[in-house]
């Protein structure tokens, strides 16, 4: 047993890192998150050069072929980073395309991992849930006239909603979940269909720009038809997989700077004539935040290798989703308290993290969510 | 033991009630706090004019400075109705809550003719300068300085989470006016003309996004003797006075605002689903309402204890603590527990304009303003169970 | 509005504080404790005399004709010194009896408050649950033979079992919850009853005892059916919140007595050469427990009063039990841990209150329970 | 990262299993720690003996003092699998692993052949002396002294919280031998013969109502000074080695335990009833589950990531306080959890024996034994984050 990264993960870590630093400093990411789309190009290319999308992806796509502990190694660093745009997002969406397979990735993807081609992923409804029963999907694919969907020339339409969708506006395709009779299916859309309204709907976090999808009676080719069926469902169950092990690891990634930041606040700020980490109540806030940090380590490491050894990964995937949110909640309230005035100010960054924390905990699902899949998973 | 209200009491209420269903004027059209412009101060100026017309300014004055007298359970139910009536933010809370009071214990004859009609005419609009950057928790460490210079003390420094600095005509200022004594004993309070030469202000903006508080800079600001309130050096103790009843006023008009929130909350859960289902068919959501439910009654039922204990003579202590304390984290979870409840949607700025996020963030100054949790079990422990102190 | 106790209030706490510190030192509850029966006669009559045993019932039946407030004051003073026995148990079925009135009241109330006649309730099933829901009730009337339970003369049969009967083997009569078709009925029971069979179960708590009773083909004549149906369920209910309101008394002077017996220990207690009251964890751990006490004090006065004025009262006796059984949970916690290893002894009177505070928590259904309660009167 | 075992690991176990499958015993009938009668402590010296026999004593020692040298790992594995197979309680636990690798490390040569031998065959029992009624979280300020007389040291004092010592044959004892000196300074480490005139023990009846430690008095008990254990007035340095080996050996025993609690919560979730309905189709009751079970999954992968830091030659530090504190609170969580969802009846010594309210009661000794939480976040605080001492 080997609880830890490898040498080459450790040496990606640090150059993720030393790549934040440099290029990626707090003052950018404000700058950054002012603006309409909260990303450049230039920064953009610059990470697909660094081969951070699709990183865990197959080489035959253009990916570099690595598993999903690096996914979480650079996802973390990411975090500690607080990097605005699209990386998870696209990554999500990538990982859905590659799982899927078919013409549609082999003619997507490169374009994916090299930067050229943006892609998203319109799943959540506002009165649906993360477990995307289609019986009560609002988003629909419907027959236009009395031709069945299996027929090669047949255009369907697609009704719905969709909202949160991350990074729609700068997206050239949506990868859309919906229904049709009592199924999933998954399809490709290129954002300049007709009847797509795409609408800016400003969320908690401004590093992520989030977007209402609204579908009306957008024509449907049978070969933006993905997969439907068992073969949606299992796709989209991998892909989320993966992407709640990045989602957990950028969580990793802002618990690390919580922690690290606090602690030095508090053995630099004084009141009462000594440092505030000095006092008994700080010092345990300090240690909470040390033994959730710890924890969510553990959690998302051992996602990322169930993941990678494909065992059981559904249950450690969601167990790391169950802990990690929550402790990313509580860190963040110790957090802020512990700074004081200071740590509720707009001028400090600990809430840029604070509300990325917030998107994160409910992305893909929140703890109560996970819980009540893990029971199923335990008690049936 | 009788928790309804005196006839006295429904009486002033019931007055009450009629006065402000002809008087509150229509909401402010969409804003918030600190982003305001003239206008919108020129409309919480109006209302404050309007309560002292209708002889509602400085409801808990005595009658011989122009106030109605009223007990602080009549204080309360004015707190509470106004809130009630969604009249507009009550622009003199400082003057009349926390100024007035304070210049009736310890001002000059001459200090009361002068400020406390223009308090309760709304005329003045007043702030206070109590915390500085380096001075939060430690409040006693304050480092602004005033220097003696003939008939005035100059003033020099910097002040922080200053609430409607950025309008007000006077404030209400803590300085350090002896550095070779301990901390508490070289204070002094002076009440500063906020038009002085040498005073600017800058909005602080919270993680909120809004900027509900300010900053405020003294530079070499002169300040007439007679302005000096209480004694020299004095300063600690006035400014406890003050403290005290901040912690002690607040109840009230907070529980209305969460008594609201928890209405929208389930008018949600009556009304919104999850996945095909009325959120108030789960029952976890069903938990966490009845939950929340329970802690806004424990509010409610602690502060009219309290309110109980004034009105039978008792000043507002210590335990003015535990009010604070409990109604800060209560929020704070009663945030968490709608974000929870109103699940994805509840981030956007779309979904109810942005309030339940707007709420959440908000929630987390609770428990550092006026006093953090921790200085407020501090005091509970060492003022209201006698334990020594702990640092 | 005085929220507070009147000053006749203020007497009869006094006295009953005064009788409990001369008659009932903690050296007596352990000795009690340790008996079959956590009572003895002598002290259960002098009880009696004082009035404590249907204080708040009507005068008619020998009760004093004060009201929930007193009978609040009476409890918080029993559970501050940890009183044995059945006067909580005894209240609670004296005044299911006075609700239903009749003759069975008549005859057995006045010997109940002279203490000569003991009385208790049957209620909880190892399965069920305090909502006593006739359709899943294990202890059922039935008829034996064809005759109806109408039939003045007919005699019907109990079968069934009861769990948590408290003092049930030093009853006289049981009063007895059951279903009989699809409703409850209320029956009168003596114990010495053919088919009735008592079995100790010692709980968590020994200084109130508790039996299992087994009822196997139990004659039951028709005067010993109290109450059927609504009515049934409507006197329960009734003295289900006069008994709420008596155990959340007494769990607020557990409350009272943790918070004294903390905050004394860590004035004294040395370690590092200072008391621990000094370091400030244990400094707001007794903060805590203040806040805890006071709001219970709130929630429990505020319950009694709206029993007595009749108000809404199942609400705020619902709000009542929620808030106090989880803060005696947490404040019993939170005084075992300020203690250190000392307050984990047996001999350390600590765990007497703390298992009595668990005990109490259950009682009438847990803060879970009751929420759900309170969820239906908010949300329907 | 590679969390299966190694090929080397897994043949450890295995072989492990087999001789486990093969030689545990009957489980002792009923019984409660602490209430033991003479039988039952030969039933644990047997199985002393026959883990001796086995060659499964002392599998962390090294092969040169007759132990099985085997990795922090293969340690673990050994704990858990012997959890998992039901074998008697461990009786030489502290004697293989903390007296005997504290001998190893700072004992004579003469200390080691006199009684390492005897640790390993389970011939000597051991308990250790440290808590005194005054010297809890402040163990530093013990007070039971030590005078040399000769070629003895005479001891008196009073120890509490000792472990087997109403069985031990040999007591681990720390004693003040200097008083002039700073609290730390003056402390030596004694081996002491639990035969000696002049010690005597009392069982400790905890809450839970067993009595599962000792006081233990020692009143002019003579020990001969080739007992001393390390330098004169270097105890503290010594005991510290032993604490931290506490802390981090405890992980995989007490984790099984929990396990086996989870999985007979799960089962009656799934065959009891509440009001008609199983329990496992509670809502809320799936909640409580499922948190359990994260938190569970969480001390092992904690536990785990620690002995793989262990395994690859990091020596146990204070970031053992991380896995005392987690599981000690995790583990009253657990047990909250099962008499929430048990329900009324879990309160009765009739229902699975008393088990649940007896765990129940004896996890809340779970964050003071060993270190309070209070000390393990000092620890983690001041050694790990490195923040100032705050006392």
């Amino acid at each position: 047993m080997y609880f830890d990264l490898s040498k080459p993960q450790k040496l990606l870590q640090q150059s993720v890192r030393d790549f934040c630093k440099r290029e990626i400093p707090i003052s950018r990411v404000r700058a950054l998150m002012e603006t309409d789309s909260a990303m450049d190009d230039s920064l953009w290319m610059e990470m697909a050069e660094q081969g951070w999308i699709g990183l865990h992806l197959d080489e035959q796509y253009g990916g570099l072929g690595l598993g999903p502990v690096e996914l979480s190694v650079v996802a973390e660093e990411l975090g500690r980073a607080c990097v605005p745009g699209p990386w998870l997002s696209t990554n999500w969406a990538a990982t859905l395309l590659a799982s899927i397979g078919g013409p549609v990735a082999s003619e997507l993807l490169p374009g994916v991992f090299d930067g050229s081609m943006r892609i998203t992923i319109a799943a959540l409804e506002e009165q649906g849930s993360w477990s995307f029963d289609p019986a009560v999907m609002e988003t629909r694919l419907s027959e236009n006239g009395k031709k069945t969907v299996t027929e090669a020339v047949t255009v369907n339409v697609l009704n719905g909603r969709k909202y949160l969708v991350q990074h729609a506006q700068q997206a050239d395709h949506l990868l859309c979940v919906a229904g049709v009779d009592d199924e999933l299916c998954l399809l490709t859309i290129p954002v300049a269909s007709d009847g797509l309204r795409i609408t800016s709907t400003p969320g908690i976090d401004a590093t992520r720009k989030v977007y209402q999808c609204d579908f009306s009676n957008v024509p449907i080719r049978r070969d933006q038809i993905l997969a439907r069926g068992d073969e949606a469902r299992q796709a989209l169950q991998q892909s989320q997989n993966v992407a709640m092990v990045a989602v957990c690891s950028e969580m990793l990634g802002i618990l690390q700077w919580l922690l690290k930041t606090t602690v030095e606040y508090a053995k630099s700020r004084k009141q009462f004539d000594r440092v505030i980490g000095s006092f008994q109540v700080v010092q345990h806030m300090c240690a909470d935040l040390l033994l959730l940090t710890e924890s969510a380590r553990s959690a998302v490491w051992n996602a990322a290798w169930a993941l990678q050894e494909n065992l059981d990964a559904n249950r450690a995937v969601a167990v790391a989703k169950v802990y990690v949110s929550d402790a990313v909640r509580k860190a963040g309230n110790l957090a802020v308290q512990s700074h004081g005035g200071i740590g509720f100010t707009w001028e400090h960054d600990l809430h840029l993290y604070y509300k990325r924390a917030k998107a994160d905990e409910y992305l893909f699902g929140d703890a109560t969510f996970h819980r009540e899949r893990l029971a199923e998973m335990i008690l049936g | 033991m009788d928790l309804n209200l005196t006839p006295d009491e429904q009486k002033f209420r019931d007055e009450l009630r009629s006065w402000l269903a002809a008087n509150v004027p229509e909401p402010w059209p969409g804003h918030r706090r600190g982003e305001a412009d003239a206008g919108y101060w020129d409309h919480l100026r109006d209302w404050q004019q309007k309560l002292f017309g209708g002889g509602w300014a400085g409801v808990s004055w005595p009658v011989e400075y122009g106030g109605r007298g009223a007990s602080p359970i009549q204080q309360s139910i004015f707190l509470a109705e106004v809130a009630r009536a969604r009249a507009p933010e009550h622009f003199g809370v400082i003057g009349e809550g926390l100024v007035g009071p304070t210049i009736m214990a310890v001002g000059s004859e001459q200090q009361k003719q002068k400020f406390l009609p223009r308090i309760l005419s709304g005329k003045d609009i007043w702030c206070q300068g109590y915390s500085e950057p380096n001075s939060g928790s430690d409040l006693a460490s304050l480092s602004t300085r005033a220097i003696r210079d003939g008939e005035h003390f100059v003033v020099n420094g910097q002040k922080i989470w200053t609430s409607f600095a950025q309008i007000a005509d006077w404030c209400l200022l803590l300085v350090r006016t002896d550095t070779s004594v301990a901390k508490h004993k070289g204070i002094t309070c002076l009440l500063v003309d906020m038009k002085s030469p040498g005073v600017s202000t800058k909005p602080l903006r919270q993680m909120s996004g809004d900027s509900g508080f300010n900053e405020v800079f003294f530079t070499d600001v002169r300040v007439p003797i007679e302005n000096q309130l209480g004694e020299l050096n004095n300063g600690w103790r006035v400014g406890l006075v003050v403290l005290m009843n901040e912690r002690a006023n607040l109840g009230a008009s907070v529980y209305v605002s969460f008594e609201e929130t928890m209405r929208q909350l389930i008018e949600h859960c009556r009304t919104r689903k999850r996945n095909g289902r009325l959120l108030a068919e789960d029952p976890l959501v069903r938990q966490n309402i009845a939950q929340a439910h329970v802690e806004l009654e424990l509010f409610r039922l602690n502060t009219d204890r309290a309110l109980s204990r004034s009105n039978a003579g008792e000043t507002p202590g210590p335990e003015g603590s535990i009010l604070k304390l409990y109604w800060s984290e209560m929020n704070q979870r009663l945030s968490q527990t709608a974000m929870e409840i109103l699940g994805d949607t509840a981030q956007l700025s779309t979904f109810d304009n942005g309030n339940w996020a707007y709420r959440y963030l908000r929630s987390r100054g609770n428990t550092i303003e006026g006093g953090t949790s921790e200085i407020q079990r501090n005091i509970l422990a060492e003022r209201v169970l006698g334990m020594p102190k702990s640092y």
